[in-house]
Protein backbone atom coordinates (compact mmCIF):
# COMPACT_ATOMS: atom_id res chain seq x y z
CA UNK A 1 0.00 0.00 0.00
CA UNK A 2 2.19 2.61 -1.35
CA UNK A 3 1.56 6.23 -2.67
CA UNK A 4 3.44 7.79 -5.15
CA UNK A 5 3.20 10.97 -5.95
CA UNK A 6 5.41 13.92 -8.00
CA UNK A 7 3.74 17.27 -7.84
CA UNK A 8 4.32 20.75 -8.25
CA UNK A 9 2.15 22.09 -5.47
CA UNK A 10 3.50 22.20 -1.88
CA UNK A 11 3.23 19.47 0.34
CA UNK A 12 0.78 19.00 2.88
CA UNK A 13 2.17 17.47 5.71
CA UNK A 14 -0.38 17.30 8.13
CA UNK A 15 -3.17 16.11 5.25
CA UNK A 16 -0.45 13.38 4.29
CA UNK A 17 -0.39 11.67 7.27
CA UNK A 18 -3.75 11.82 8.07
CA UNK A 19 -4.73 9.83 4.50
CA UNK A 20 -1.76 7.38 5.38
CA UNK A 21 -3.69 6.36 9.06
CA UNK A 22 -7.03 6.26 6.73
CA UNK A 23 -8.44 3.48 5.59
CA UNK A 24 -10.46 3.16 2.08
CA UNK A 25 -13.68 4.10 3.65
CA UNK A 26 -11.94 6.82 5.36
CA UNK A 27 -11.71 5.18 9.12
CA UNK A 28 -8.89 5.88 11.21
CA UNK A 29 -6.38 2.53 11.03
CA UNK A 30 -5.54 0.62 14.27
CA UNK A 31 -3.05 -1.82 12.58
CA UNK A 32 -0.11 0.72 12.71
CA UNK A 33 1.68 1.32 15.51
CA UNK A 34 3.95 3.64 14.80
CA UNK A 35 5.48 6.06 11.38
CA UNK A 36 8.58 6.65 10.64
CA UNK A 37 9.19 10.20 8.57
CA UNK A 38 11.51 12.15 7.09
CA UNK A 39 10.71 15.19 5.24
CA UNK A 40 13.39 17.31 2.99
CA UNK A 41 13.22 21.08 2.83
CA UNK A 42 14.91 23.96 0.80
CA UNK A 43 17.71 25.48 2.52
CA UNK A 44 18.31 29.05 1.99
CA UNK A 45 22.06 29.04 1.23
CA UNK A 46 24.40 26.92 -0.93
CA UNK A 47 28.43 26.99 -0.96
CA UNK A 48 27.38 29.61 1.83
CA UNK A 49 25.62 31.84 -0.99
CA UNK A 50 22.45 32.96 -0.47
CA UNK A 51 19.85 31.31 -2.62
CA UNK A 52 16.31 32.48 -4.28
CA UNK A 53 14.88 29.67 -5.81
CA UNK A 54 15.80 26.03 -5.70
CA UNK A 55 14.20 24.31 -9.02
CA UNK A 56 13.49 20.37 -9.50
CA UNK A 57 13.86 18.89 -12.70
CA UNK A 58 12.61 15.31 -13.28
CA UNK A 59 12.48 12.21 -16.06
CA UNK A 60 8.50 12.32 -16.18
CA UNK A 61 7.34 7.98 -16.08
CA UNK A 62 11.19 6.85 -15.25
CA UNK A 63 10.27 9.00 -11.38
CA UNK A 64 7.13 7.19 -10.90
CA UNK A 65 8.54 3.78 -11.84
CA UNK A 66 12.01 4.49 -9.71
CA UNK A 67 9.99 5.26 -6.76
CA UNK A 68 7.32 2.52 -7.01
CA UNK A 69 10.97 0.43 -7.17
CA UNK A 70 12.03 1.61 -4.35
CA UNK A 71 8.97 1.39 -2.10
CA UNK A 72 8.55 -2.38 -3.54
CA UNK A 73 11.79 -2.86 -1.58
CA UNK A 74 11.40 -1.43 1.30
CA UNK A 75 7.87 -3.89 1.35
CA UNK A 76 9.89 -6.93 0.81
CA UNK A 77 12.88 -5.24 3.75
CA UNK A 78 10.95 -4.69 6.19
CA UNK A 79 7.10 -5.19 8.10
CA UNK A 80 4.92 -2.32 6.26
CA UNK A 81 1.61 -1.00 6.43
CA UNK A 82 1.93 1.85 4.28
CA UNK A 83 4.38 3.89 2.77
CA UNK A 84 4.21 7.30 1.47
CA UNK A 85 6.63 9.24 -0.97
CA UNK A 86 6.05 11.92 -2.21
CA UNK A 87 8.48 14.31 -4.44
CA UNK A 88 8.13 18.41 -5.70
CA UNK A 89 9.14 19.46 -8.89
CA UNK A 90 9.10 22.74 -10.52
CA UNK A 91 10.71 26.08 -8.71
CA UNK A 92 11.01 26.03 -4.76
CA UNK A 93 11.67 28.80 -2.26
CA UNK A 94 13.76 28.55 0.78
CA UNK A 95 12.02 26.65 3.43
CA UNK A 96 9.36 24.78 1.10
CA UNK A 97 9.22 21.07 1.76
CA UNK A 98 11.09 19.41 -1.35
CA UNK A 99 10.23 15.82 -0.18
CA UNK A 100 7.90 13.44 2.28
CA UNK A 101 8.66 10.03 3.36
CA UNK A 102 6.48 8.18 5.70
CA UNK A 103 6.60 4.69 6.22
CA UNK A 104 4.06 3.05 8.90
CA UNK A 105 4.67 0.08 10.82
CA UNK A 106 3.17 -2.42 13.80
CA UNK A 107 6.60 -1.62 15.33
CA UNK A 108 8.88 1.66 15.05
CA UNK A 109 12.16 -0.26 14.40
CA UNK A 110 10.92 -1.43 10.71
CA UNK A 111 9.26 2.23 10.86
CA UNK A 112 12.61 4.04 11.32
CA UNK A 113 14.74 2.05 9.62
CA UNK A 114 12.61 1.76 6.03
CA UNK A 115 12.34 5.95 6.72
CA UNK A 116 16.13 5.82 6.30
CA UNK A 117 16.51 3.19 3.53
CA UNK A 118 13.62 4.72 1.53
CA UNK A 119 15.31 8.32 1.44
CA UNK A 120 19.25 7.24 1.09
CA UNK A 121 17.55 5.24 -2.08
CA UNK A 122 15.59 8.23 -3.08
CA UNK A 123 18.64 10.58 -3.23
CA UNK A 124 20.73 8.05 -5.28
CA UNK A 125 17.94 6.24 -7.47
CA UNK A 126 15.26 8.44 -8.35
CA UNK A 127 16.11 10.87 -11.53
CA UNK A 128 15.67 13.99 -9.90
CA UNK A 129 18.06 17.09 -10.15
CA UNK A 130 18.38 20.22 -8.62
CA UNK A 131 19.28 23.66 -9.94
CA UNK A 132 19.95 26.30 -7.60
CA UNK A 133 19.18 30.28 -8.28
CA UNK A 134 21.26 32.90 -6.57
CA UNK A 135 20.76 36.57 -5.73
CA UNK A 136 22.45 37.57 -8.43
CA UNK A 137 20.35 35.50 -11.18
CA UNK A 138 23.12 33.05 -11.65
CA UNK A 139 21.98 29.09 -11.49
CA UNK A 140 24.44 26.50 -10.49
CA UNK A 141 23.02 22.43 -10.80
CA UNK A 142 23.98 20.86 -7.50
CA UNK A 143 26.26 18.07 -7.89
CA UNK A 144 25.82 14.60 -6.19
CA UNK A 145 27.56 14.25 -3.08
CA UNK A 146 29.48 11.03 -2.34
CA UNK A 147 28.09 10.57 0.63
CA UNK A 148 24.74 10.16 -0.43
CA UNK A 149 26.25 7.35 -2.43
CA UNK A 150 27.58 5.88 0.93
CA UNK A 151 24.75 6.16 2.52
CA UNK A 152 22.79 4.04 0.29
CA UNK A 153 25.20 1.54 -0.13
CA UNK A 154 25.14 0.76 3.17
CA UNK A 155 21.21 -1.10 2.06
CA UNK A 156 22.98 -3.38 -0.77
CA UNK A 157 21.30 -3.74 -3.54
CA UNK A 158 18.75 -5.29 -4.95
CA UNK A 159 18.78 -8.17 -7.35
CA UNK A 160 19.75 -7.55 -11.00
CA UNK A 161 19.91 -3.44 -10.37
CA UNK A 162 22.87 -2.09 -10.82
CA UNK A 163 23.83 -0.04 -7.44
CA UNK B 1 12.11 -6.45 -42.47
CA UNK B 2 10.31 -3.94 -40.56
CA UNK B 3 11.26 -0.72 -41.12
CA UNK B 4 14.05 0.26 -39.25
CA UNK B 5 12.56 2.74 -35.92
CA UNK B 6 14.48 5.83 -34.54
CA UNK B 7 16.32 6.18 -30.99
CA UNK B 8 13.78 8.50 -28.69
CA UNK B 9 16.64 10.26 -26.83
CA UNK B 10 16.14 12.27 -23.50
CA UNK B 11 18.51 14.61 -22.09
CA UNK B 12 18.10 16.65 -18.56
CA UNK B 13 19.76 18.73 -16.65
CA UNK B 14 22.78 20.46 -17.79
CA UNK B 15 23.44 17.69 -20.53
CA UNK B 16 19.71 19.17 -22.25
CA UNK B 17 21.11 23.23 -21.22
CA UNK B 18 24.18 22.13 -23.01
CA UNK B 19 22.72 20.27 -25.99
CA UNK B 20 19.87 22.52 -26.69
CA UNK B 21 17.11 20.23 -26.41
CA UNK B 22 15.79 17.73 -24.14
CA UNK B 23 14.14 15.46 -26.47
CA UNK B 24 15.07 14.21 -30.40
CA UNK B 25 14.53 11.14 -32.48
CA UNK B 26 17.84 10.04 -34.37
CA UNK B 27 18.63 6.98 -36.03
CA UNK B 28 22.95 5.95 -35.50
CA UNK B 29 24.38 4.16 -37.98
CA UNK B 30 24.24 -0.16 -38.23
CA UNK B 31 26.02 -1.13 -35.47
CA UNK B 32 25.73 1.82 -32.74
CA UNK B 33 24.26 -1.23 -30.88
CA UNK B 34 25.58 -0.02 -27.32
CA UNK B 35 25.70 2.78 -24.70
CA UNK B 36 29.03 3.81 -25.13
CA UNK B 37 28.91 3.33 -28.50
CA UNK B 38 25.70 5.70 -29.21
CA UNK B 39 27.67 8.01 -27.04
CA UNK B 40 30.75 7.81 -29.19
CA UNK B 41 29.05 8.94 -31.97
CA UNK B 42 26.73 11.38 -30.62
CA UNK B 43 29.82 12.91 -29.48
CA UNK B 44 30.71 13.25 -33.29
CA UNK B 45 27.40 15.39 -33.79
CA UNK B 46 28.39 19.43 -32.69
CA UNK B 47 29.88 21.33 -30.11
CA UNK B 48 27.09 20.94 -27.44
CA UNK B 49 27.28 17.50 -27.42
CA UNK B 50 31.11 17.46 -27.15
CA UNK B 51 30.49 19.78 -24.23
CA UNK B 52 27.73 17.14 -22.66
CA UNK B 53 29.68 13.95 -23.08
CA UNK B 54 33.32 14.72 -23.55
CA UNK B 55 33.81 16.45 -20.37
CA UNK B 56 35.20 14.37 -16.70
CA UNK B 57 32.20 15.28 -15.37
CA UNK B 58 29.64 11.28 -14.74
CA UNK B 59 27.22 11.27 -17.27
CA UNK B 60 24.09 8.43 -16.09
CA UNK B 61 22.23 6.69 -18.65
CA UNK B 62 18.75 4.84 -18.73
CA UNK B 63 17.19 2.38 -21.53
CA UNK B 64 13.83 2.77 -21.69
CA UNK B 65 13.45 4.20 -17.93
CA UNK B 66 15.78 1.90 -16.16
CA UNK B 67 19.63 2.37 -14.86
CA UNK B 68 21.94 0.91 -17.60
CA UNK B 69 25.53 0.73 -18.24
CA UNK B 70 28.17 1.88 -20.92
CA UNK B 71 27.70 -1.65 -22.10
CA UNK B 72 24.70 -2.10 -22.23
CA UNK B 73 22.52 -3.19 -25.45
CA UNK B 74 20.48 -0.41 -27.23
CA UNK B 75 17.70 -1.63 -29.81
CA UNK B 76 15.64 0.48 -32.42
CA UNK B 77 12.82 2.17 -31.09
CA UNK B 78 14.54 2.11 -27.57
CA UNK B 79 14.11 5.38 -25.31
CA UNK B 80 17.41 6.33 -24.15
CA UNK B 81 17.88 9.15 -21.52
CA UNK B 82 21.07 10.45 -20.66
CA UNK B 83 21.64 12.63 -17.26
CA UNK B 84 24.19 13.70 -14.10
CA UNK B 85 24.20 11.43 -11.54
CA UNK B 86 20.90 12.39 -9.80
CA UNK B 87 20.08 15.05 -6.84
CA UNK B 88 16.97 14.86 -5.64
CA UNK B 89 15.30 14.37 -2.06
CA UNK C 1 15.40 25.19 20.90
CA UNK C 2 13.32 22.43 22.35
CA UNK C 3 9.39 22.37 22.23
CA UNK C 4 8.37 19.71 25.58
CA UNK C 5 4.96 18.80 25.99
CA UNK C 6 2.81 16.56 27.75
CA UNK C 7 -1.12 17.59 26.86
CA UNK C 8 -4.53 15.29 26.97
CA UNK C 9 -5.76 17.16 23.40
CA UNK C 10 -4.86 15.64 20.29
CA UNK C 11 -1.75 15.68 18.37
CA UNK C 12 -1.95 18.06 15.29
CA UNK C 13 1.18 16.56 13.63
CA UNK C 14 0.47 19.17 10.82
CA UNK C 15 0.73 21.81 13.38
CA UNK C 16 3.65 20.70 15.19
CA UNK C 17 5.43 20.52 12.03
CA UNK C 18 4.92 24.02 10.70
CA UNK C 19 5.97 25.73 14.56
CA UNK C 20 8.97 23.90 13.92
CA UNK C 21 9.70 24.97 10.80
CA UNK C 22 8.83 28.77 11.95
CA UNK C 23 11.09 31.17 13.66
CA UNK C 24 10.29 33.42 16.41
CA UNK C 25 8.49 36.42 14.10
CA UNK C 26 6.50 33.38 12.24
CA UNK C 27 8.43 33.18 9.28
CA UNK C 28 9.76 30.02 7.66
CA UNK C 29 13.24 28.85 8.48
CA UNK C 30 15.43 28.53 5.76
CA UNK C 31 18.46 26.65 8.05
CA UNK C 32 16.99 23.34 8.21
CA UNK C 33 17.33 20.83 5.53
CA UNK C 34 16.19 17.76 6.83
CA UNK C 35 13.24 17.09 9.27
CA UNK C 36 13.14 13.48 11.02
CA UNK C 37 9.89 12.38 13.27
CA UNK C 38 8.66 9.57 14.17
CA UNK C 39 4.96 8.75 15.60
CA UNK C 40 3.36 6.60 17.96
CA UNK C 41 -0.11 5.46 17.53
CA UNK C 42 -2.66 3.08 19.23
CA UNK C 43 -2.59 -0.10 18.30
CA UNK C 44 -6.45 -1.53 18.01
CA UNK C 45 -4.96 -4.89 19.47
CA UNK C 46 -2.67 -6.33 22.39
CA UNK C 47 -1.65 -9.43 22.68
CA UNK C 48 -3.89 -10.21 20.06
CA UNK C 49 -7.39 -9.24 22.02
CA UNK C 50 -8.97 -6.22 20.62
CA UNK C 51 -8.76 -2.80 23.07
CA UNK C 52 -11.60 -0.06 23.49
CA UNK C 53 -9.16 2.32 25.16
CA UNK C 54 -5.16 3.12 25.89
CA UNK C 55 -5.42 5.24 28.60
CA UNK C 56 -1.38 6.87 29.77
CA UNK C 57 -0.14 8.14 33.42
CA UNK C 58 2.40 9.95 33.67
CA UNK C 59 4.49 11.85 36.77
CA UNK C 60 3.94 15.41 36.41
CA UNK C 61 7.21 17.49 36.86
CA UNK C 62 9.43 14.69 36.38
CA UNK C 63 7.82 13.81 32.83
CA UNK C 64 9.21 17.11 31.75
CA UNK C 65 12.39 17.27 33.64
CA UNK C 66 12.89 13.79 31.84
CA UNK C 67 12.06 14.87 28.51
CA UNK C 68 14.00 18.06 29.04
CA UNK C 69 17.07 15.95 29.43
CA UNK C 70 16.53 13.52 26.47
CA UNK C 71 16.19 16.83 24.32
CA UNK C 72 19.47 18.10 25.49
CA UNK C 73 21.07 14.64 24.96
CA UNK C 74 20.37 14.44 21.11
CA UNK C 75 21.79 18.33 20.93
CA UNK C 76 24.70 17.12 22.73
CA UNK C 77 25.16 14.27 20.58
CA UNK C 78 23.89 15.93 16.99
CA UNK C 79 23.47 19.14 14.67
CA UNK C 80 19.89 20.11 15.45
CA UNK C 81 18.47 22.93 15.38
CA UNK C 82 14.84 22.40 16.28
CA UNK C 83 13.02 19.51 18.43
CA UNK C 84 10.05 18.51 19.14
CA UNK C 85 8.87 15.72 21.72
CA UNK C 86 5.00 16.07 22.41
CA UNK C 87 3.50 13.11 24.54
CA UNK C 88 -0.23 12.57 25.00
CA UNK C 89 -1.77 11.68 28.77
CA UNK C 90 -5.05 10.30 29.33
CA UNK C 91 -7.37 7.98 27.87
CA UNK C 92 -7.17 7.45 23.79
CA UNK C 93 -8.80 5.18 21.39
CA UNK C 94 -7.30 3.22 18.86
CA UNK C 95 -5.40 5.21 16.29
CA UNK C 96 -4.87 7.90 17.85
CA UNK C 97 -1.04 9.29 18.31
CA UNK C 98 0.21 9.14 21.30
CA UNK C 99 3.62 10.86 20.84
CA UNK C 100 5.42 13.05 18.29
CA UNK C 101 9.21 13.58 18.09
CA UNK C 102 11.04 15.78 15.66
CA UNK C 103 14.60 16.58 14.99
CA UNK C 104 15.46 19.23 12.69
CA UNK C 105 19.28 19.44 11.31
CA UNK C 106 20.44 20.90 8.45
CA UNK C 107 21.52 17.18 7.09
CA UNK C 108 19.24 14.37 6.87
CA UNK C 109 21.45 11.82 8.92
CA UNK C 110 21.88 14.03 11.88
CA UNK C 111 18.30 14.30 11.81
CA UNK C 112 17.14 10.99 11.09
CA UNK C 113 19.81 9.19 13.94
CA UNK C 114 18.59 11.95 16.60
CA UNK C 115 14.80 10.98 15.99
CA UNK C 116 15.73 7.03 16.36
CA UNK C 117 17.62 8.31 19.84
CA UNK C 118 15.11 10.78 21.07
CA UNK C 119 11.92 7.47 20.32
CA UNK C 120 14.27 4.82 21.85
CA UNK C 121 15.76 7.07 24.99
CA UNK C 122 12.00 8.40 25.70
CA UNK C 123 10.51 4.75 25.71
CA UNK C 124 12.58 3.59 28.64
CA UNK C 125 13.71 6.80 30.85
CA UNK C 126 10.72 8.66 30.96
CA UNK C 127 7.94 7.98 33.35
CA UNK C 128 4.42 7.49 31.58
CA UNK C 129 2.56 4.30 31.86
CA UNK C 130 0.23 2.75 29.33
CA UNK C 131 -2.88 0.41 30.48
CA UNK C 132 -5.08 -0.93 28.52
CA UNK C 133 -8.68 -1.86 28.40
CA UNK C 134 -10.50 -4.79 26.38
CA UNK C 135 -13.82 -4.86 25.20
CA UNK C 136 -14.90 -6.87 28.30
CA UNK C 137 -13.49 -4.06 30.42
CA UNK C 138 -10.90 -5.71 31.96
CA UNK C 139 -7.41 -3.58 32.09
CA UNK C 140 -3.94 -4.36 31.69
CA UNK C 141 -1.02 -2.34 32.65
CA UNK C 142 1.28 -2.99 29.35
CA UNK C 143 5.19 -4.57 30.51
CA UNK C 144 8.01 -2.67 30.01
CA UNK C 145 9.81 -4.99 26.59
CA UNK C 146 13.38 -6.01 26.96
CA UNK C 147 13.59 -4.85 22.84
CA UNK C 148 13.02 -1.25 24.31
CA UNK C 149 15.74 -1.25 26.65
CA UNK C 150 18.21 -2.96 23.92
CA UNK C 151 16.64 -0.36 21.87
CA UNK C 152 18.07 2.41 24.08
CA UNK C 153 21.11 1.19 25.48
CA UNK C 154 22.31 1.22 21.53
CA UNK C 155 22.92 4.52 22.18
CA UNK C 156 25.27 4.25 25.50
CA UNK C 157 24.31 6.38 28.57
CA UNK C 158 25.17 9.92 29.45
CA UNK C 159 27.57 10.56 32.50
CA UNK C 160 26.14 10.32 36.01
CA UNK C 161 23.02 8.98 34.79
CA UNK C 162 21.91 4.91 35.16
CA UNK C 163 20.99 3.62 32.04
CA UNK D 1 17.60 21.20 65.52
CA UNK D 2 15.22 21.10 62.77
CA UNK D 3 11.88 19.55 63.29
CA UNK D 4 12.30 16.51 60.99
CA UNK D 5 10.18 16.67 57.71
CA UNK D 6 8.34 14.05 56.48
CA UNK D 7 9.04 12.25 52.96
CA UNK D 8 6.81 12.98 50.28
CA UNK D 9 6.01 9.34 48.43
CA UNK D 10 4.19 8.75 44.83
CA UNK D 11 2.98 5.90 43.45
CA UNK D 12 2.66 5.19 39.88
CA UNK D 13 0.56 2.78 37.79
CA UNK D 14 -0.06 -0.72 38.98
CA UNK D 15 1.47 0.12 42.42
CA UNK D 16 -0.90 2.72 42.60
CA UNK D 17 -3.59 0.86 42.51
CA UNK D 18 -2.35 -2.22 45.20
CA UNK D 19 -1.17 0.80 47.57
CA UNK D 20 -4.34 2.05 46.95
CA UNK D 21 -3.29 5.95 47.07
CA UNK D 22 -0.81 7.94 44.70
CA UNK D 23 0.64 10.13 47.35
CA UNK D 24 1.36 10.05 51.12
CA UNK D 25 3.65 11.90 53.69
CA UNK D 26 4.95 9.49 55.93
CA UNK D 27 7.95 9.84 58.17
CA UNK D 28 10.12 6.10 58.50
CA UNK D 29 12.34 5.07 61.65
CA UNK D 30 15.24 6.61 62.17
CA UNK D 31 17.99 5.09 59.70
CA UNK D 32 16.01 4.22 56.53
CA UNK D 33 18.16 6.10 54.59
CA UNK D 34 18.42 3.78 51.16
CA UNK D 35 15.87 2.94 48.78
CA UNK D 36 16.05 -0.43 49.80
CA UNK D 37 15.49 0.27 53.59
CA UNK D 38 13.03 2.27 52.91
CA UNK D 39 11.22 -0.38 50.59
CA UNK D 40 11.91 -2.86 53.57
CA UNK D 41 9.72 -0.67 55.75
CA UNK D 42 7.34 0.58 53.24
CA UNK D 43 5.82 -3.78 53.00
CA UNK D 44 5.48 -3.73 56.71
CA UNK D 45 2.85 -1.25 56.44
CA UNK D 46 0.29 -3.93 55.15
CA UNK D 47 -0.87 -6.12 52.37
CA UNK D 48 -1.47 -3.39 49.65
CA UNK D 49 2.44 -2.36 50.26
CA UNK D 50 3.47 -5.54 50.44
CA UNK D 51 1.14 -6.59 46.81
CA UNK D 52 3.22 -3.55 45.59
CA UNK D 53 7.09 -4.40 46.81
CA UNK D 54 6.71 -8.05 47.93
CA UNK D 55 6.60 -9.60 44.12
CA UNK D 56 9.39 -10.34 41.77
CA UNK D 57 7.89 -7.62 39.24
CA UNK D 58 10.29 -4.88 38.71
CA UNK D 59 9.93 -1.62 40.85
CA UNK D 60 11.74 1.76 40.12
CA UNK D 61 12.41 4.30 42.02
CA UNK D 62 13.05 7.94 41.39
CA UNK D 63 14.39 10.67 44.42
CA UNK D 64 13.42 14.21 43.64
CA UNK D 65 12.36 13.35 40.19
CA UNK D 66 15.34 11.31 39.66
CA UNK D 67 15.85 7.55 38.81
CA UNK D 68 17.43 6.35 41.41
CA UNK D 69 19.38 2.88 42.45
CA UNK D 70 18.72 0.82 45.81
CA UNK D 71 21.40 1.52 47.40
CA UNK D 72 20.83 5.27 47.14
CA UNK D 73 20.31 7.92 49.99
CA UNK D 74 17.23 9.39 51.03
CA UNK D 75 17.20 12.46 53.19
CA UNK D 76 14.00 14.04 55.09
CA UNK D 77 11.73 16.10 52.75
CA UNK D 78 12.82 14.10 49.77
CA UNK D 79 10.37 13.25 47.07
CA UNK D 80 10.19 9.42 46.45
CA UNK D 81 8.55 7.40 43.44
CA UNK D 82 8.20 3.87 42.88
CA UNK D 83 6.48 2.80 39.39
CA UNK D 84 7.03 -0.44 37.33
CA UNK D 85 9.26 0.36 34.22
CA UNK D 86 8.48 2.89 31.90
CA UNK D 87 6.18 2.05 29.00
CA UNK D 88 5.02 5.42 27.31
CA UNK D 89 6.17 6.70 23.75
Amino acid sequence: MATIRVQHDPIDVGAEFAALMSDAHGNTRTDIGGIGSFIGTVRGTAKGRPITEMALEHYPGMTERALSAIADQAAARWNLLATTLIHRVGPMAPGETIVLVLAASPHRADALEATAFLIDWLKTKAPFWKKETFTDGTHSWVDARETDEAAAARWGTEPGHPA
Amino acid sequence: MAEPRPLRLLYFSWLRERIGTGEEELTPPPGTDTVAALVAWLRTRGPGYEAAFGTTAPVRCAINQDFAQPEATIAPGDEVAFFPPVTGG
